[in-house]
């Protein structure tokens, strides 16, 4: 019995990768099945998990065992409220009453809009403000100096290679290209002995001036209301400079754990399936 | 123009496809032992293991779940068997939940392979509620805090009283125990076990942790109260390494290594293309 | 001297029998222990307060201290704090409960709202204890305020402010600049570029749920390029993955060819929900692209690990393709994998772009205005640590 | 009063809501509670409006026999086996027919089709990772240095560098700093972007979303 379940579930694994030759029958097949297979589980696990404990028990089989929480104490009928919100949803159908089911929408909408806003200021602005300057001022540094050397010398690089492309200096043939690297390794070298320095010093570490830079330049880029020429347009560029980093590192680090997932199927089939592997 | 000719910027995605996949399956099938370095951290736990004399006891502490199995039961696995492989035997005590059966998956095949028994070799102690007051009961009396066992399910044997337990008449608290590893998805865990068990009685522990746990304990292995860090996958593989049983974290970054660098190949291959072809079109410009 | 090891005694004696679980397991036992005749030293600075969580009943009270001085350090034997509770200012002590060492913290959750109480804590080394210090009157309420959340009340109340001010000024007419977003222009060339093949367009509105905000914004893009869609008669297929993200769909497309006086063109069947589950939705709209070639794929809302499946199905279908997120992990895939991309806040600013109706676009000011406000605030927090790390602001900044 | 009396309500739960936050009064933070839980309520009750959507797209596609319309006998088909081994005659327990079906046909399912983004992402980068401008590059050079500096070939290649180039440690580096600074911006600016339109909705000002204003 286990062996047919993982064989259907091989074959259906099977047809999921032959889209990646190209679009088949047995794609559409699995395609269309588990639409249909997710739609009857959601209906009936909806009902189950939600409506049936919430509105259909207390509403009908008066079953208080497990009664809501409710400020007011707990009432039958207080569970119709979100019951006849639900149904208030299928008015759209019949016309004349149709404004009723979009305003139950608009409530529901509104509420939800309220509790968004105070988390997402305390988390997402405040929070990050607060690491942010944390970091700055010192307080927590993961990282200690050395990897501000390190991080030094690609900042440095790539700070050489922004100027050398944007001057356009020999970017015409190879010789010119040669030169590109060197100059933008003599710079990332003296930037390697300067943060030396600094960092031996104790000033003040890279890294902290590249959080602030960052953000700002980050930020910078998101004014809408603005024109973005001189120094506005300088720290905006400088904002998708780190955009891009960002982008390529987030990129580069995700990839990994889709590796995983890969892995999980592949042993799926060489071993749960076939026995090949051990 | 000459005629036309095999053009690499249309390269079909599904000969990338192609080699995706088996750069993935090819390791699980074949492990290649990729050469692996064993950072600082790894070495340390390794040699302190190394260096318990045979017959002593040691102390795993299971607190994961199934959801972080992928990253730590190679490291459960590798460190039961490098126990084993040292004659050393081996105490499970858990404070999460879900992790005795997921031990006991590592241990009993394990036992079979080395003719390890039950009771005298190794014991299971289970899952016992309570964290921080569990860990601080350990450091009072073991057998008190964990009165039974969980019994080794695939032997057939059932729970019972420690007292009648061979292994667990040696067992009084840290003063038995040579080694602690503390394999840990989060809390209570090693942070926990470092608090309260290391400072207080001396024992040493190693930790194996989730990969995104792992930075915030590099500060107790650079402070010593950490003997050793497995960080995620990296860590475990790192691990069976030096024991010598490349096993399910080594297959999983052979593969993980090959198909980074063959997308590292891939965008090479295509900048080169792509230079090439401006070029070209340069070319035809002028 | 013996008579206050034997009183301690006695009390150890008398909470060993206590019914406390700790008490019981974990207690060692102090007949097999070499009597260790020196009480741990005292506890200092404790301090009772009531406790404020998020759904208070004013039934807590948190309980704080400084260690014995023989916890991890002097004699290093300190095991655990007793603490006691008194409802007579320190007339009869009950036993509470049981901290281990290391702990500077206890929260009692069994204290009677408006009672009066006193608290004691003592070090135990596991023979004796020490000195007990006690703390008090302290009166357990069910407030009215999260005094910790004024920081976040404070810069709401002036967000909105600043909002609401730049709105009003819009309404009286005073000229608000919005920079051009151009991944916007784009959306419009690409459905005009469907228009010219024939085909149709796509419009995913994400899978987040009707009350995800990003939803919201991407509906109100959608009423936009409906009203596009309508005049040039291009199909617009809207594949949904949330049952109420698909109705609102659908009036917000009906309403649309309805402004622009095409009603009939307007297909139901293109307005589709297809499932809930993620992948099967994905695997779903795959098909699509494939199947029904639209020249146009737009991804407009919250978007998660499906991302990538979209876009790189829509690209080997040969669409033009433009997104638009807020969800910071999948801007990576989006940027890399599409033409165009409205990263963040650009996907809010959008729908307020796109309507130029002078209300939205004083919020885009007001916003504008609190990203100065905040690399302020966090300048001034930095700089008055370097100056002073114990002032008023440095501790709410950075302690919080 | 069709306009007014909706937009008072929904103004007065969206500032019930927003207040709950900042009030840990154990009456209004249950009643919020109580609140969200007729939220779910509602969603749940909408799969019904989803359901019905796909019987008639499908069942019109069947009717006209456009293309492909064998594969929609297929949905509608196991959605109707689904429903009734789970239904209100079925049962969903762990062991019955209906999770069964789920365990052996959806997850595998989905979660192939989740690890389809294995070859995604690689093609994805042999595409658009190219030296096309200076950002363009800057992209290319941070995923390589990460995609390296995550396994361990990439710390065999640069071991015997020194400890700070070597590529583990730029990884981090470069996750730690560049990458959380433009990431803190993003979240900084959306977040700023959720409160307007927030205030928006409960204002009564954003109502594009419903469709129509009458």
């Amino acid at each position: 019995m286990t062996f047919i379940w993982t064989t259907i579930g091989a074959l259906l694994t099977l047809s999921i990768y032959s889209f990646l030759y190209k679009d088949n029958p047995f794609y559409k097949f699995a395609e269309h099945l588990v639409v249909g297979v997710s739609a009857g589980y959601y209906l009936v696990i909806y009902y189950f998990n939600f409506i049936h404990p919430n509105v259909f028990s207390p509403v009908f089989l008066l079953r208080l065992g497990d009664e809501p929480i409710s400020f007011f104490g707990f009432h039958w009928w207080m569970a119709l409220i979100p019951g006849v919100l639900g149904i208030l949803l299928y008015t759209r159908f019949f016309p004349k009453v149709a404004w009723v089911g979009r305003y139950a929408l608009a409530v529901y909408v509104g509420g939800y809009a309220g509790l968004g806003i105070s988390p997402v200021m305390q988390a997402r602005v405040i929070e990050q403000l607060r690491a942010n300057a944390l970091s700055v001022a010192g307080v927590e540094d993961p990282f200690a100096t050395m990897t501000n050397v390190g991080l030094g010398v690609v900042i440095f690089a790539v700070v050489a290679y922004l100027l050398i492309v944007k001057r356009n200096l020999g970017a015409r043939n190879w010789l010119g290209k040669v030169a590109v690297i060197v100059v933008s390794a003599v710079v990332g070298y003296a930037g390697y002995l300067v943060l030396t320095l600094i960092s031996n010093a104790g000033v003040v570490s890279l890294t902290n001036i590249l959080l602030v830079v960052g953000l700002l330049g980050t930020l910078t880029y998101f004014f809408f209301s603005m024109k973005h020429t001189g120094a506005l347009g300088g720290l905006a560029r400088v904002g998708i400079v780190f955009l891009m980093v960002g982008f390529g590192a987030s990129f580069g680090y995700t990839v990994m754990s889709r590796i995983s997932l890969l892995i999980g199927r592949v042993s799926f089939l060489l071993h749960d399936w076939l026995h090949l592997i051990d | 123009m000459a005629k036309k000719r095999f053009d690499i910027r249309s390269v079909d995605r599904r000969i990338i496809f192609t080699l995706i996949f088996v750069a993935v399956a090819w390791p699980l099938i074949q492990p290649m032992r990729l050469p692996i370095d064993v950072s600082p951290p790894v070495q340390t736990l390794y040699d302190a293991i190394e260096e318990i004399p045979p017959g002593s006891i040691v102390m795993l502490g299971g607190d994961y779940s199934p959801d972080t199995m992928p990253e730590l039961q190679p490291m459960v696995e590798t460190f039961i068997r490098h126990a084993f492989e040292n004659d050393l035997r081996v105490v499970v005590a858990c404070l999460w939940p879900a992790s005795p059966p997921l031990v006991e998956r590592a241990l009993t095949p394990l036992a079979e392979e080395y003719g390890k028994e039950y009771g005298t070799d190794f014991v299971n102690l289970g899952y016992m509620a309570g964290g921080i007051v569990t860990l601080l009961g350990m450091g009072a009396s073991i057998p008190n805090t964990f009165p039974t066992d969980y019994g080794f399910g695939a032997a057939d044997i059932p729970s019972r009283p420690v007292g009648e337990i061979p292994l667990m008449q040696e067992v009084e608290n840290f003063d038995d125990i040579a080694f602690v590893m503390e394999v840990s998805a989060g809390t209570p865990g090693t942070r926990e076990w470092i608090q309260q068990i290391q400072g207080r009685y001396r024992v040493n522990i190693g930790s194996g942790t989730t990969a995104v746990g792992a930075p915030n304990f590099y500060p107790y292995v650079s402070s010593g109260q950490l003997t050793g860090l497995l960080g995620g996958l990296k860590g475990a593989a790192e691990y069976e390494t030096l024991v010598g049983f490349p096993g399910d974290a080594t297959k999983g970054m052979d593969a993980q290594s090959i198909v980074h660098a063959l997308v590292v190949v891939f965008i090479l291959l295509g900048n080169v293309v792509y230079l090439i072809s401006l070029r070209r079109n340069r070319g035809a410009e002028e | 001297m013996t008579m206050k090891l034997t009183a301690h005694l006695t009390l150890a004696v008398l909470f060993l029998a206590a019914p406390c679980a700790f008490a019981q397991d974990a207690a060692p036992d102090t007949t097999a222990l070499p009597l260790d005749t020196v009480p741990p030293g005292s506890v200092s600075g404790l301090t009772a307060v009531d406790y404020v969580d998020n759904s208070d009943e004013g039934d807590r009270i948190e309980i704080s201290w400084q260690a014995s001085p023989d916890d991890g350090a002097g004699e290093g034997d300190v095991v655990s704090y007793q603490l006691w509770r008194s409802e007579n200012a320190g007339a009869d002590w009950d036993s509470l409960g049981v901290a281990g060492a290391g702990q500077t913290r206890y929260l009692d959750e069994t204290a009677t709202p408006g009672t009066e109480y006193h608290y004691g804590v003592a070090a135990y080394d596991g023979t004796s204890y020490s000195e007990r210090v006690s703390a008090g009157p302290v009166v357990g309420r069910a407030n009215l305020f999260q005094m910790t959340r004024l920081a976040v009340l404070v810069l709401m109340l002036v967000f909105f402010g600043m909002v609401l001010t730049f709105t009003k000024l819009a309404e009286r007419g005073a000229d608000l600049f919005v920079r051009r977003i151009p991944g916007l222009n784009a959306i419009e060339e690409a459905v005009g570029r469907a228009t010219e093949m024939g085909r149709p367009v796509l419009y995913v509105p994400g899978i987040g749920e009707i009350d995800n905000i990003m939803t919201i914004a991407s509906l109100t893009i959608l009423s936009h390029v409906a009203k596009i869609t309508a005049r040039y008669e291009t199909p617009l297929i809207v594949p949904t993955a949330r049952a109420v993200v698909m109705s609102a769909a659908e009036e917000v497309v009906k309403e649309a060819y309805a402004e622009e006086g095409k009603p009939d063109s307007y297909n139901p069947d293109n307005i589709r929900y297809l499932s809930d589950a993620q992948f099967a939705f994905a695997g779903a709209v795959n098909g699509i692209m494939l199947r029904e070639k639209p020249a146009a794929n737009l991804y407009l809302g919250a978007f998660w690990a499906e991302s990538l499946l979209l876009a790189e199905t829509g690209f080997e279908a040969g669409a033009i393709q433009v997104a638009g997120t807020a969800m910071v992990s999948q801007l990576p895939f989006f940027v890399t994998a599409c033409d165009f991309t409205l990263m963040g806040e650009e996907l809010y600013a959008a729908s307020a772009y796109l309507s130029r109706e002078p209300k939205l676009l004083g919020g885009l000011k007001g916003s504008d205005w609190m990203k100065v406000l905040s690399i302020a605030l966090m300048a001034l927090g930095v700089i008055l640590y370097y100056v002073n790390q114990e002032s008023g602001f440095v501790a709410w900044f950075f302690t919080q | 009063m069709r306009r007014e009396i909706p937009l008072a309500i929904t103004f007065l739960i969206g500032i019930f809501m927003l207040v709950d936050f900042f009030v840990p009064h154990h009456a209004v933070s249950t009643s919020a509670e109580e609140m969200k839980q007729w939220g779910t309520i509602v969603i749940a009750a909408s799969i019904l409006l989803g359901v019905g959507n796909l019987i008639r797209v499908h069942f019109h596609k069947i009717r006209r026999r456009r293309e492909g319309w064998g594969y929609s006998i297929v949905t509608l088909a196991i959605m109707a086996v689904m429903f009734a081994f789970g239904g209100p005659w079925g049962t969903v327990e762990e062991g019955s027919a209906f999770n069964w079906m789920f365990l052996n046909m959806q997850v595998p399912l989905q979660s192939t089709m989740f690890s389809l983004l294995a070859f995604f992402i690689a093609s994805a980068a042999y595409r658009a990772f190219r030296l096309r401008s200076a950002e363009a590059s800057l992209l290319l050079i941070a995923a390589i240095i990460v995609m390296l500096g995550r396994v361990p070939l990439g710390q065999y290649l640069t071991r015997s560098w020194p400890q700070a180039i070597q590529l583990p440690t730029l990884t981090e580096a470069i996750m730690a700093y560049p990458n959380m600074a433009a990431f803190r911006g993003i979240l900084m600016g959306a977040a700023l972007g959720v409160m307007a339109m927030g205030l928006r909705i409960i204002l009564g000002i954003e109502r594009s979303y419903l469709g129509g204003e009458k």
